[in-house]
């Protein structure tokens, strides 16, 4: 440092940078132009634009289980099958499917011309190859869990059919292949290197994904129903926040929101419109029937008996959902289970049943929202005690034995739409990991297998009512309600989506278009 | 050192005698004719009255009205949240959480701040050079990732937070507690008290703390302003108080994407924040000049 | 009146909590051109509230009224803004008790000697060169290199002589002067006035010095003004004011004067064994020697005077004596370890006695620890403090008081050798003499050996039995107080001796008594 | 105040051109020293994250695998992650290849860590200093301007409206800020990421409302303190001096305020700096700006301690180096400054 009789004084440094500073913010001022510019990009191609959150996991199609990292996948590859809005079965890779009589083989027949993004055919061997690795003894795929104790073996039959054969007739298998991670996948392809080469015979070519801030997809033009395809692209944006979301969209720098209350609250909802689709999930209420209070099955009466149903309906899910009473069965599926009276809020049962007894108990779960309802709803009854311990999600499903989600005495954990005896597997069955509440009852599997097991209209209406009507009885499950996908949607998209909103069972953008 | 002083020809009176002792009785009665004083004062008062009375007031902050995200009106002063809770009870009910873990975490601040902070600048050395590289890292922990990691291994109990929020705030008084030290240090009270063959323990304890304790108590003012902002800040984060619990900073976050929808359910506890969080750091202000002279 | 200064009914209040102090009330005050002008107050006496007035520089909340207050012919109260300006810039300059505290510690010296000359318009090359001059002026070394450093680096001495030129800088017509030496050493105090007088002789400006050093004033200005709780009591003639004071206080100012040619007292007896045997002491700090191979005894009953500047080791030797540092050498006491056997007693009381603990407290406390078998009353009795006083916090007592509650602590148990370090510097003058005699009175009552640190050679010579000179970390001399004072062999003592007599102006000591 | 070198006071009769040298060694000597101590204090913090991310709940195999996963998978997971050794061996290991450059693989993304955190710092670092640049001369301003008024009704409104601008969270301010300039007038972007890399003045852009956010915050307190020491300057005998001097208006103001007055405001500013330039995860997520902070708040909920561990060290690395620097800049700024034994 050099010193002289006139030492440069820091003010006249912090003058400068004062300058710059207002510099800078003029010219950011000018840069804007003229045209204000809320929609930035996208006014050219026809590019749909979805918000995400940031997956906060590893992206490969095997064994991504976040719903984002699934989308970033999902929009590239394509599975055999998939779920429309109504719940139907829509062939993509598979055009035909059928189950030997006495239902242990299903036989595939795969699209003729159908061609990975790398231009290689889709073949049997690929088919094979995809579902060996998700089943194998060494699969980490979450998508493993729906076919265990189901299929035994997957080979091909030539290049263009593929049979599964199944360890019990299971009569809603090609269900089964709508699911999780079951896009087809090259047979040489190694797991953990989709990113460097996102391949896949979806509809879309994935251009780049930057962690945390979101993904870009054009066009796959070689996709074998390429001409039901009129958007030039998707981009999904990574949004770290509800808030942060919503702005967006009433900016107009995405088209589509999910329909919660707080964006019911916010936006003019006249100015979109309003889509909707099928049911997507349950939020399930699980009782530890092995433990006080609700080892007592008429407490778990009461408190069925207690829940506002449609309180539920309107507080949790903005109505968006159907009340439900009980039962595994969606509306949308066949059969439809009869004769059980449909609970709603019954305080003089719940009176009768309580007999002057309170239960006192802790709800558990990671939804804030439907945790603080069902609290609020149940303190309001004569007869209830009910303490609040939300979670997030890695206290809730933290791994070891003593995890929060399948050891508290009363949980909330959301299970996303399945055929009605896959829940009794995983939900109901004793030996299952995922039975929450501790329950055992080998009729009711008996039932269930039998359920599976026969395609014949009549038997299975018996069969479902008699497992509804042990769902319903037994309790160890409340299902309060069946929750569907609602969203608001820019008006500058047209058509319709094939599939369900949130995609759970394949990605479809066939029919949708952007006006300009 | 007074900082009465202004940009014009002023100059504190060097003659003055007393000019840098304690003169409590007069500086009370001064604060109290100072409104920046008296009224977040009675701020604060209000407070701490309705952390402990709102639960006789007839206020039910968990129960549904029967109306959701409902505007201020007669009937809910403060409107009601998205199911349907009185926002004004929810706020008064807030009062006791915000009051809880703020002062409590000072609490730990300031005896933690103020021992470490004697014992580095009573000994010097290699304990005082023990602590200071102890505080950098503090300093080089991220501090949400502190309180992340704390309250992931430890929970959220307040008695957690309020250690959590102690040990981060503790450095920085320590530091200032330590430096004041080093002035009583010069002083040859203490050497005369070193003369008589006084003891350690007796020094830090008889003859130097009641001279840092102004700095203790201004020190400790000034964070339990810094710990409400944290402690609800942590709330914010869903690190510390759990729902249903009306805590401010829990509705702030719960509610913040209602922001342009029903604002009434986010303005109204970032209003009680900033309320008792500006009004400790004034009624702080006001004590340091008092007690610093 | 066509003198420099003219100032009729001078009154100050100060609005305290709502109500009006009054500072200095009617006072007038002439000032010749050329002429060397004394005020002298204790503190407290409103001696530097009128020479802010001066420069019209009014502390806030303060009233200022006067019938007349012309300074070079301007009325100095009437100025607008840049009327000021210019009359703070050409007219007045002013130097300060603390010159550490009056220059700014962030900017180089010669930087702000410099704004004085720019401020005037010299141009920029002019102004580095006419501040070159300005620090050779005050007799600065090496004044081209000099204007780079900063403050801090500069000893107390050198700092004052920048103020001087940094004041004298516009060649003003009056020089104020505010206490200028207090806190620097007798020698450097000398120098810096008699500087100050060599340029006043040469450039002729009139000066205004105040001071609460009664001889000082009085050696260094034609005529004296005597303040006292803001009346200005008498002005006259420095000779006169010293010789036939008119007013009460006056005279009770000139009589606490230490006197320097009183008797000195009488040597005690050498006993055959004394207290304390201190051999080779020797003391480094960060690469300063301190104390450089001392030896020295103290006597049973003996005051052992130390005189020196700052700087020579004096007070690192007090404190080696004491115990309260590390050191190489010998130090024996004739005396059990157990209770401490030696007590200081500080310069300043503000610091020495706790601020937050009682009279009664720090007694008993030291009573405890020192193993007395008095009490605090006694204590406060023997002291001379009144009863009252046991039970107020130190900022409740006059700083004589509080310096005698520091004397009692160090007499709580029977420690035979106390090191009194300054302990009269910090005191006004009236209160000096009261605290010596109050040493000397506990020395004859119990026998205590002192080991008397002072650069008040006056004190020394009023205390001690014996006096060691210390120079540079060693002790120069060391001989009954009669030799040193009856005649001095080594030439650094002689100089201190001069030095000192010179801050008294030979003629006045011998006027009182 | 905070971790500046101790002031000493007392004259020094110094050299000429020696003193000069003197500062210099000082600091090089005080670089010296941190250069031993800011690993030892990194070190530390290393331990500390890898054995406090132990004790968080959660699990990276079960979070990569989603809820269905059976436990089994997720054992595989976790061993093919290298998440099945013991800690200290696992701690060693990381150490290794954390010096030598291998940062290792986020264990949520599948990414390389090394470009995943050094790309996240960089926004971060650019965001803080465009905050940084907003915030000082604003505060510094304001902080003078109050003085000016001390006292006075303005100078309290200021205090308390700067004082309740610092109590209301960032993401309310923020959010305000978005409705006002980028829903009612849209001048500005909502998202500041997808600028990101889009050029200068793009991104500048961009970053203006974050950046706004983060320095309001801090304005209240940079100011106040700014105030405290404008009115202690001015208030000082050497500003008495000089005003006796005849010096008025701006260069009474340059040379004997504004220095003096902002010694204590530096050391503030260093370590609002460092503690900045490691990324604000509130800001970052509200404005959808891809910095660390955000990252490394994910990395703990998710238990990445790779992400988490080499975010901690550039963070740490980067507060202890602004501190440094703030200690350097003490030297320049105050020549009083002299370094001690061990400061």
């Amino acid at each position: 440092m050099v010193h002289s009789l006139d030492p440069r004084p820091p003010l006249r440094a912090a003058l400068a940078a004062l300058a710059v500073g207002a510099l800078a913010l003029s010219l950011t001022a000018c840069a804007t132009g003229p045209a204000g510019g809320t929609a930035s990009g996208a006014a050219s191609d026809d590019v749909y634009r979805l918000p995400i959150t940031d997956p906060g996991s590893e992206i490969d199609p095997l064994t991504v289980a976040d719903y984002n990292a699934q989308i970033i996948s999902g929009l590239v590859t394509e599975p055999l099958i998939s779920l429309d809005a109504a719940g139907d079965l829509n062939p993509r890779l598979a055009t035909h499917w059928s189950a030997s009589d006495d239902g242990l083989t299903w036989t595939v027949t795969l699209r003729d011309g159908a061609v990975f993004n790398d231009d290689t055919p889709v073949t049997s061997a690929d088919v094979v190859a995809t579902f060996q690795a998700i089943t194998a003894e060494d699969s980490q795929s979450p998508g493993r869990s729906a076919f265990d104790g189901i299929l035994d073996s997957v080979a091909a039959d030539g290049d263009e059919a593929v049979v599964f054969t199944l360890v019990r007739p299971f009569s809603d298998f090609p269900l089964l292949l709508t699911g999780t991670n079951t896009g087809i996948l090259p047979a040489d392809y190694e797991p953990g290197t989709w990113l460097d080469n996102p391949v896949g015979a979806g509809q879309f070519l994935l251009e780049d994904y930057t962690v945390g801030k979101g993904a870009t997809y054009v066009k796959n033009p070689k996709y074998w129903n390429a001409d039901a395809i009129e958007l030039d692209g998707v981009e999904l944006k990574v949004y770290g926040d509800t808030q942060a979301t919503l702005l967006a969209f009433q900016a107009g720098e995405i088209d589509r929101i999910g329909l919660t209350s707080d964006v019911a609250a916010t936006v003019d909802a006249s100015k979109y419109d309003t889509i909707s689709s099928g049911y997507n999930k349950i939020d399930g209420i699980f009782l530890d029937v092995t433990a006080a209070p609700f080892d007592d099955p008429t407490a778990r009466e009461a408190l069925a008996w207690a829940i506002d149903r449609q309180g539920l309906v309107d507080d949790v899910y903005q109505g968006n959902a159907d009340i439900a009473d009980d039962v595994t069965f969606f509306p949308d599926y066949e059969p439809q289970p009869a004769g059980l009276e449909q609970r709603e809020q019954d305080l003089d049962k719940v009176a009768e049943l309580l007999d002057g007894r309170t239960l006192s108990f802790t709800v558990t779960t990671d939804n804030q929202l439907f945790g603080e309802v069902l609290q609020q709803q149940l303190n309001a009854v004569q007869g209830f005690d009910v303490d609040l311990d939300v979670l997030t999600g890695e206290q809730y499903y933290a791994e070891g034995d003593d995890t929060p989600w399948l050891n508290a005495g009363v949980t909330v954990t959301n299970w996303a739409k399945r055929v009605p005896s896959q829940y009794v597997s995983l939900i109901y069955a004793a030996d299952s990991a995922w039975n929450a509440s501790h329950y055992s009852n080998p009729e009711l599997e008996e039932l269930t297998a039998q359920f599976d097991a026969t395609t014949e209209a009549g038997e299975r209406q018996q069969l479902a009512d008699k497992i509804a009507e042990i769902q319903w009885t037994d309790l160890p499950v409340i299902v309060p309600a069946f929750s569907k996908a609602q969203s608001l949607q820019d008006k500058r998209v047209k058509g319709e989506f094939a599939g369900a909103l949130d995609f759970y069972t394949g990605y479809d953008f066939s029919g949708i278009s952007i006006e300009d | 050192m007074a900082a009465d002083v202004l940009l014009a020809d002023r100059v504190e009176l060097v003659e003055s005698v007393d000019a840098a002792t304690p003169r409590p009785a007069g500086a009370w009665a001064a604060l109290l004719r100072r409104p920046t004083f008296t009224v977040p004062a009675a701020v604060i008062v209000w407070w701490v009255v309705v952390a402990i009375a709102w639960r006789w007031l007839g206020l039910d902050p968990f129960g549904d009205t029967g109306t959701k995200l409902a505007p201020p009106s007669p009937e809910h002063w403060f409107g009601t949240d998205r199911i349907g809770r009185d926002v004004f009870a929810r706020v008064l009910a807030g009062a006791e959480s915000a009051l809880l873990i703020g002062p409590l975490g000072t609490f730990v601040a300031t005896l933690l701040g103020t021992a470490l902070g004697l014992v580095a600048g009573y000994r010097r050395g290699w304990v005082d050079q023990l602590f200071m590289r102890t505080f950098d890292v503090f300093l080089a922990l991220p501090t949400l990732i502190f309180l992340l990691v704390i309250v992931g291994a430890f929970g959220s109990s307040p008695l957690v937070l309020a250690a959590a929020i102690g040990v981060l705030f503790a450095p920085g008084i320590a530091r200032i507690i330590r430096a004041e030290v080093l002035v009583e240090m010069g002083k040859d009270y203490v050497t005369s008290a070193r003369v008589q063959g006084e003891r350690a323990r007796w020094i830090l304890a008889r003859e130097l703390l009641p001279n840092v304790w102004p700095q203790v108590a201004v020190q400790a003012a000034l964070s339990i302003g810094g710990a409400v902002f944290v402690a609800s800040s942590l709330s914010f984060l869903g690190l510390a108080a759990a729902p249903p619990s009306p805590d401010w900073g829990l509705a702030v976050n719960e509610n913040r994407a209602y922001l342009q929808g029903a604002w009434w359910t986010l303005v109204f506890p970032t209003l009680a924040i900033a309320s008792l969080v500006v009004s400790v750091n004034l009624v702080a202000d006001n004590l340091k000049e008092v007690l610093r002279g | 009146m066509t003198g420099l200064v003219s100032v009729r009914g001078l009154t100050i209040d100060h609005r305290v909590d709502g109500g009006l102090r009054t500072a200095v009330q009617g006072v007038d005050l002439d000032i010749a051109e050329g002429e060397a002008h004394g005020l002298v107050g204790e503190s407290g006496s409103g001696k530097s509230t009128i020479a802010l007035v001066l420069t019209r520089y009014l502390p806030k909340g303060a009233r200022v009224r006067a019938d007349q207050l012309r300074v070079a012919g301007r009325d100095v109260l009437a100025l607008d803004a840049g009327g000021l300006r210019r009359y703070r810039r050409d007219d007045v300059g002013v130097v300060y008790q603390e010159p550490s505290r009056a220059l700014n510690p962030t900017a180089s010296i010669g930087s702000q000697v410099a704004e004085a000359h720019r401020l005037r318009g010299v141009p920029r090359g002019a102004a580095r060169e006419a501040t070159v001059s300005s620090l050779a002026e005050v007799g600065l070394p090496d004044p081209d290199r000099l204007g780079a450093r900063y403050p801090h680096e500069l000893s107390g001495g050198q700092q004052q002589r920048v103020m001087i030129a940094m004041a004298l800088a516009a060649r003003p017509r009056l020089l104020i002067l505010d206490e200028p030496t207090t806190g620097l050493d007798s020698q450097v105090q000398a120098e810096v006035l008699a500087l100050i007088a060599r340029l006043q002789q040469r450039l002729g400006f009139a000066s205004l010095l105040i001071s609460h050093d009664l001889p000082l004033v009085a050696a260094h200005s034609d005529r004296v003004g005597v303040l006292e709780h803001g009346r200005l009591l008498e002005t006259t003639s420095s000779a006169r004011l010293v010789a036939r004071p008119a007013h009460d206080y006056t005279r009770r100012l000139v009589a606490a004067i230490p006197a320097f040619d009183g008797p000195v007292r009488e040597g005690v007896d050498a006993a055959p064994s004394p207290l304390l045997v201190a051999t080779g002491l020797r003391k480094r700090y960060a690469g300063h020697v301190a104390l450089d191979g001392v030896d020295l005894h103290i006597g049973r009953g003996e005051t052992l005077g130390i005189v020196g500047e700052s700087g020579s080791g004096k007070t690192t030797l007090g404190r080696v004596v004491a115990g309260l540092t590390a050191f190489d050498g010998d130090v024996r006491l004739d005396a059990p370890t157990a209770p401490p056997p030696v007590q200081i007693v500080f310069q300043s009381p503000d610091a020495s006695l706790n601020p937050r603990r009682t009279v009664r407290q720090t007694l008993r406390r030291a009573i405890e620890l020192l193993h007395g078998d008095g009490t605090p009353e006694e204590l406060v009795a023997q002291t001379g403090l009144p009863a009252d006083a046991l039970d107020k916090l130190p900022h409740q007592l006059s700083g004589g008081q509080k310096q005698r509650v520091a004397i009692a602590r160090a007499f709580a148990g029977r420690s035979p050798l106390i090191v009194c370090d300054e302990p009269t510097s910090a005191l006004d003058v009236t209160v000096q003499a009261t605290v010596i005699d109050l040493l000397i009175d506990l020395q004859q009552r119990t026998g205590v050996s002192y080991l008397f640190i002072s650069h008040d050679l006056a004190v020394v010579r009023r205390v001690s039995h014996r006096v060691a000179v210390m120079q540079h970390g060693r002790l120069v001399e060391t001989a009954p107080a009669s030799e040193i004072f009856g005649g001095a062999r080594h030439p650094y003592t002689q100089s201190l001796i001069a030095a000192a007599r010179h801050g008294r102006r030979d003629g006045v000591p011998a006027a009182v008594q | 105040m905070t971790a500046g070198p101790r002031l000493e006071s007392g004259p020094r009769l110094g050299r000429g051109p020696a003193v000069l040298s003197v500062r210099h060694r000082g600091i090089a000597r005080l670089i010296g020293q941190r250069a031993v101590q800011i690993p030892a204090v990194l070190l530390v913090v290393s331990v500390l994250v890898f054995w406090l991310i132990q004790v968080v709940p959660g699990d990276p195999g079960r979070n990569a695998l989603g809820q269905y996963a059976t436990a089994a998978q997720v054992q595989e997971w976790n061993a093919a992650h290298g998440l099945d050794g013991g800690i200290v061996e696992r701690y060693l290991s990381w150490l290794g290849g954390f010096v030598t450059g291998q940062w290792g693989t986020s264990l949520v993304y599948g990414e390389p860590v090394a470009a995943l955190v050094l790309g996240r710092l960089g926004n971060s670092v650019l965001l803080g200093l465009y905050a940084f640049a907003i915030l000082v001369p604003l505060a510094i301003g304001v902080g003078a301007w109050q003085a000016r008024r001390e006292g006075s009704r303005t100078d309290r409104a200021v205090t308390v409206g700067l004082m309740s601008l610092a109590s209301v969270p960032e993401f309310v301010v923020g959010v305000l800020l978005l409705i006002v300039f980028a829903l009612v007038f849209p001048v500005l972007p909502i998202q500041s990421g997808d600028a990101v890399g889009t050029g200068f003045f793009p991104q500048v852009r961009a970053m203006t409302l974050p950046a706004v956010t983060l320095a309001l915050g801090y304005v209240s307190v940079l100011a106040r303190m700014t105030r405290t020491g404008v009115v202690e300057a001015t208030g000082s005998q050497f500003y008495r001096t000089a005003v006796i001097k005849g010096l008025h208006g701006g260069a009474l103001f340059r040379r004997h305020v504004a220095r003096n007055a902002l010694i204590p405001t530096i050391s503030l500013i260093g370590v609002y700096l460092g503690a900045r330039l490691g990324g604000s995860a509130v800001v970052e997520t509200l404005f959808g700006y891809p910095g660390l902070g955000e990252l490394l708040v994910t990395a703990t909920q998710k238990k990445d301690v790779f992400i988490l561990a080499a975010g901690v060290m550039v963070t740490g690395l980067i507060s202890l180096c602004a501190l440094l620097v703030t200690d350097i800049t003490f030297t320049i700024v105050d020549p009083r400054v002299r370094f001690t034994e061990g400061e």
